[in-house]
């Protein structure tokens, strides 16, 4: 697994391996929404946290095809599914990797792009929070979408198709607690939500990753 | 550690292709698959590899020993070639042996990003996994396609003593004569009957 | 003689080809009989004036379209498990069906909502776990179109469903988190304070009645034209190989 | 170039051509905004054409990776490039059947989900206007960036990178029209630059776009 | 309608791989490159289709007149094969003419999408292709790689029948024999001396 795992770190790096961009996607998501809906500052700070969760959410999913794809394009996935690493090893290692290639920046380069919207003093705690909260739970629930679409050519749109609904209890809870941090109300709940969505995903989906890619590959 | 195959059927996107078929390969022998083009050497190859269902029939090996290769290789173009072939050895917890550099003729590319090879100096990288890796039961489809003729009798060679000698197995799907002297298996006698009812998922409608 | 004989696709059809008829019928005289006595035959409430009328359409598209989704749920589970081919296919044929009763819903409802809110959509709970039921079916349809090969396409939807299930429900919950409404509560529970006065609940049945035959009927249908669909293939494929 | 377009339209509407997704795909985007930025009726009517624009363009863009590379990657591309049309013909074929496939289907589904933003009776007209006049362009810039990006493996991220900042006066033009349009005011400059600018795209950038698959053909 | 090649020096990825290439190819005539891996055919085959530019000397043909075919040959899987052939048809604007599905054995395949070809059938495919463009000068790389015997013996004919025997000429890398009877040309003898000053851009540095 461990071979895995760094195998796609380095290509993530490497030339076109995509690290950085989708935080660059991030960076403009954010930059367009104010010539969007015009730069008034209440409006603005009022929907800056649930911005930038949505924001992060669909940079999260722009790099989810890369996941398994290319492996199936150049053939690399029968051979590793022949290997004695388990799918379901493969799946998790995948969505590791992609958590570190993606939720982990983008977690990161939230506070910074919340200067961009106005956002007040005491969101930016609660919004890195959630964010790392609820990003490994995208992270695993897209590698379950990618892995289900992984004999579609070009399915990126499908995927996001399919595994959006999926992410919106991540959302809600994530963007409700960041909301409810900032002003200071009860948040418990939502981040308890939160964490219990993330931590089940991580326990449950890559069995049903491994199951899919096992289907897919036949 | 052989490979036992019996009344095997194998179907492609749920049409029946062979059917019937039995064969026994021991360690140390090669079986050098032939037939027309659309025959059903690649299906065949694949049910062997465990990447897709038979219809019927058995295959008996031991588990983990066998090794597919295709031409999709699954090489990186970013990675270098030592690191592509490092990868499958770390993948496959096998130590790593810097001489496959120098069986399947690749030490002078090691350093060359894999992007950049001709056709078949990426064939010969896709090969090398095989050194690699240490399955005893190759299955290969086409392995080798693009190759000039010096790395065929290279590779031939390195199947004969390498492989072959220390106990190795190899079911081989090919259209040019490598230069084995294995026996080989024609395919064409055991196309499906398409008279038949269907097997597989077809059957049911039937 | 097991109830899994019913999938062997030629008995599935032979079975279900005498049904269709009456199902049809049945659903068209209840709907039709439910219908009009809902519409001519009943006062307007207090409340709603006579939009409440909407009601005959809504509630029973709504309730068709939760209980298609499970009805794929189970559907899913016996394809996983026995391996059952009429089982994927009712699952499939059921979606479509599913997905329009859901937009009869959400359309009914929109329309509703526009005397009684004052809008035509409001971020409501219920209102908004329909969208996302909405959404599961559209992913649903859109997989089984994209996959080419039909018994994989089955397995990957029949997971889909799977997982979509949990993450319907922990959305509903969400939902209702989220936002409290201003939706309705379950008008056709037992407990009497919240049930609607009896002149009205009687058509309402009846429409239910006819909403359930119809589902039943057009799923049944389209599972018989899927079956035939697949034996048209296959047939074509033996022919396809007999000339070659 | 007829052959070309009825190519990819065929291509688009076959199995896992991607037609409709990117239709999905918007409607997901405006769907997920509420969740995100919570239930109120007025934040959201008066960010709605906003996002109902930042929508379309994110829709327009998932689906551009799929212009060139596909062909890229199968070796159709040189073959083409080889035939007696010119692959400026080419992008411009290309531009119109993204065009038809993804701009025309997002401008006709935005009034229907303009519902869900609780968008005011006025605004209506004014967002269906200036997606009109504003997609085709989209179309064209992003069939620019895909024939830039075409010869990096899976380059969607860098592809949305690249294309983004040049969709920034479309959006601003165009989002700025509806909402004016919307609240009664003057409308007719940013319209006319809307129009301008299609236009122009429309002009040049084919010109670009084939010089650019010329030198990535390399 | 003749092919000029004078002085020619190609490079890939910047590195020059062959130097000082002069050969004129007649119309009916065939010329076969030969070379080990890695001698440079693909690249020579790339810059005769003007796929990429020359270090150095020239390329003379008439404008439009030739068709290159690699591996990669443009084939879509969700169209069926006499869609994908008609496609090109329409792209070169030549008149549709049912009769290469013959010519390429591919009559009994004309309906099935083309994803669901075997190696060699899609290969058939792709070969087809050059059929229907009716280019005179064909540039082909390796196109006999997945073909039974049988199939290259049928592009063996159809290239002397109809192709060379109507005025057409063509250049093909090959590692294997193809039957036909053509010169053959062998560039390991043109090998880039890697000592020369880089040609091209690198110049500029050195
Ligand atoms: C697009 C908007 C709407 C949607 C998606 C929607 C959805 C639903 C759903 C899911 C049910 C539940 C059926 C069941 O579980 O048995 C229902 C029932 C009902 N709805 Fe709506 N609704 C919408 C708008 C409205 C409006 C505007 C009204 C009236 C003010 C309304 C009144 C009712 C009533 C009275 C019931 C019956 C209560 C019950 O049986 O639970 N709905 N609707
Ligand atoms: N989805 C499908 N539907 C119908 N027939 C198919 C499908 N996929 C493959 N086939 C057919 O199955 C047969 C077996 O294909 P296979 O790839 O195994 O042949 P092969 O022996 O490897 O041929 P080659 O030498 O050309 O590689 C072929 O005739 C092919 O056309
Ligand atoms: N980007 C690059 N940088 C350096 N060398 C390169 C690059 N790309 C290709 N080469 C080298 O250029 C040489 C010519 O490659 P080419 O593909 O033309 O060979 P070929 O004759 O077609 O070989 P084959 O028979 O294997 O197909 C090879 O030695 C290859 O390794
Ligand atoms: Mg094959
Ligand atoms: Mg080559």
């Amino acid at each position: 697994m461990k071979a895995l795992l760094l195998r796609d770190l380095r290509l993530a790096v490497r030339a076109g391996g995509g690290f950085g961009l989708s935080l660059a996607f991030f960076l403009i998501v954010t930059v367009l929404v104010p010539f969007a809906v015009g730069p008034e500052a209440d409006t603005l700070s009022r929907i800056g946290p649930g911005v930038l969760w949505v924001g992060a959410l669909l940079a999260t999913l722009l790099s989810l095809d890369r996941q398994f794809a290319l492996d199936h394009e150049d053939g690399a996935l029968p051979l590793i599914a022949t290997s004695p690493l388990p799918l379901e090893a493969v799946a998790l290692a995948k969505a590791v990797a992609h958590w570190l290639t993606t939720g982990l920046p983008l977690t990161l380069a939230a506070a910074p792009l919340g200067i961009l919207l106005n956002l007040e003093g005491a969101s930016f705690p609660w919004l890195v929070l959630t964010l790392a909260l609820g990003t490994p739970a995208l992270s695993v629930i897209g590698t379950f979408g990618a892995a289900l679409t992984v004999g579609i050519k070009r399915g990126g749109l499908l995927l996001s198709l399919l595994v959006l609904p999926l992410y919106v209890p991540t959302l809600i809870f994530g963007a409700e607690a960041a909301r409810r941090g900032a002003m200071g109300l009860e948040v418990a709940t939502p981040l308890l939500m939160l964490a219990g969505i993330t931590l089940g995903a991580l326990a449950l989906l890559p069995f049903a990753a491994g199951a899919v890619l096992r289907i897919n590959l036949r | 550690m052989s490979l036992r195959v019996e009344g095997l059927s194998v179907a492609r996107g749920g049409v029946p292709v062979l059917d019937g078929l039995s064969f026994t390969v021991e360690p140390g022998q090669a079986l050098v698959l032939r037939g027309p083009n659309g025959a059903g050497k690649t299906t065949l190859l694949r049910v062997l590899a465990g990447l897709a269902p038979p219809l019927a029939g058995r295959v008996e090996m031991p588990p983990e020993s066998a090794a597919y290769a295709s031409h999709a290789d699954g090489i990186k173009a970013t990675l270098s070639v030592r690191e592509n072939l490092r990868f499958w050895a770390d993948l496959y917890a096998r130590p790593w042996a810097e001489g496959v550099l120098d069986d399947f003729d690749l030490r002078s590319l090691a350093h060359r990003p894999a992007g950049t090879l001709s056709a078949g100096q990426s064939r010969r990288l896709g090969l090398a996994r095989l050194g690699v890796i240490g399955r005893p039961i190759l299955l290969l489809d086409e392995p080798t396609v693009s190759l000039d003729a010096a790395s065929v009798a290279r590779f031939a060679g390195w199947l004969r003593e390498r492989h072959l000698a220390s106990g190795g197995l190899a079911v081989i799907a090919t259209h040019v004569p490598l230069g084995l002297d294995a026996p080989e298996f024609d395919l064409s006698r055991f196309r499906a009957d398409p008279m038949v009812a269907g097997q597989g998922s077809d059957a049911a409608f039937l | 003689m097991s109830i899994w004989e019913y999938a062997n696709p030629k008995k599935f059809i032979a079975t279900t080809a005498p049904v269709i008829p009456w199902a049809f019928g049945g659903a068209i005289l209840c709907i039709v009989v439910g219908l009009i006595w809902g519409f001519f035959l009943t006062p307007d409430a207090d409340r709603f004036g006579s939009t409440v009328k909407i009601i005959y359409l809504h509630v029973p598209s709504a309730m068709i379209a939760i209980n298609g989704w499970i009805m794929m749920l189970v559907a899913s589970l016996i394809w996983l498990i026995r391996r059952h081919h009429v089982s994927a296919l009712a699952a499939k044929a059921a979606a479509p069906v599913g997905m329009v009763m859901t937009l009869i819903a959400l359309w009914t409802g929109a329309v509703w909502g526009q005397p009684m809110w004052g809008t035509w959509w409001a971020w409501d709970p219920r209102l908004t776990s329909f969208l996302i039921l909405f959404l599961f079916y559209l992913g649903y349809v859109a997989l089984w179109e994209a996959i080419p090969d039909p018994d994989q396409a089955a397995d990957l939807t029949s997971v889909l469903c799977l997982v979509g299930s949990v993450f319907a429900l922990l959305s509903r919950y969400a939902v209702y988190f989220w936002n409290q409404g201003l939706h309705q509560g379950a008008t056709l529970s037992m407990d009497s304070e919240q049930h609607i006065a009896d002149v009205f609940w009687v058509p309402l049945v009846v429409c239910i009645a006819g909403f359930i035959l119809l589902f039943v009927a057009l799923v049944l249908m389209r599972t018989g034209t899927e079956i035939r669909l697949r034996r048209l293939r296959a047939l074509e494929r033996q022919a396809q190989r007999a000339a070659a």
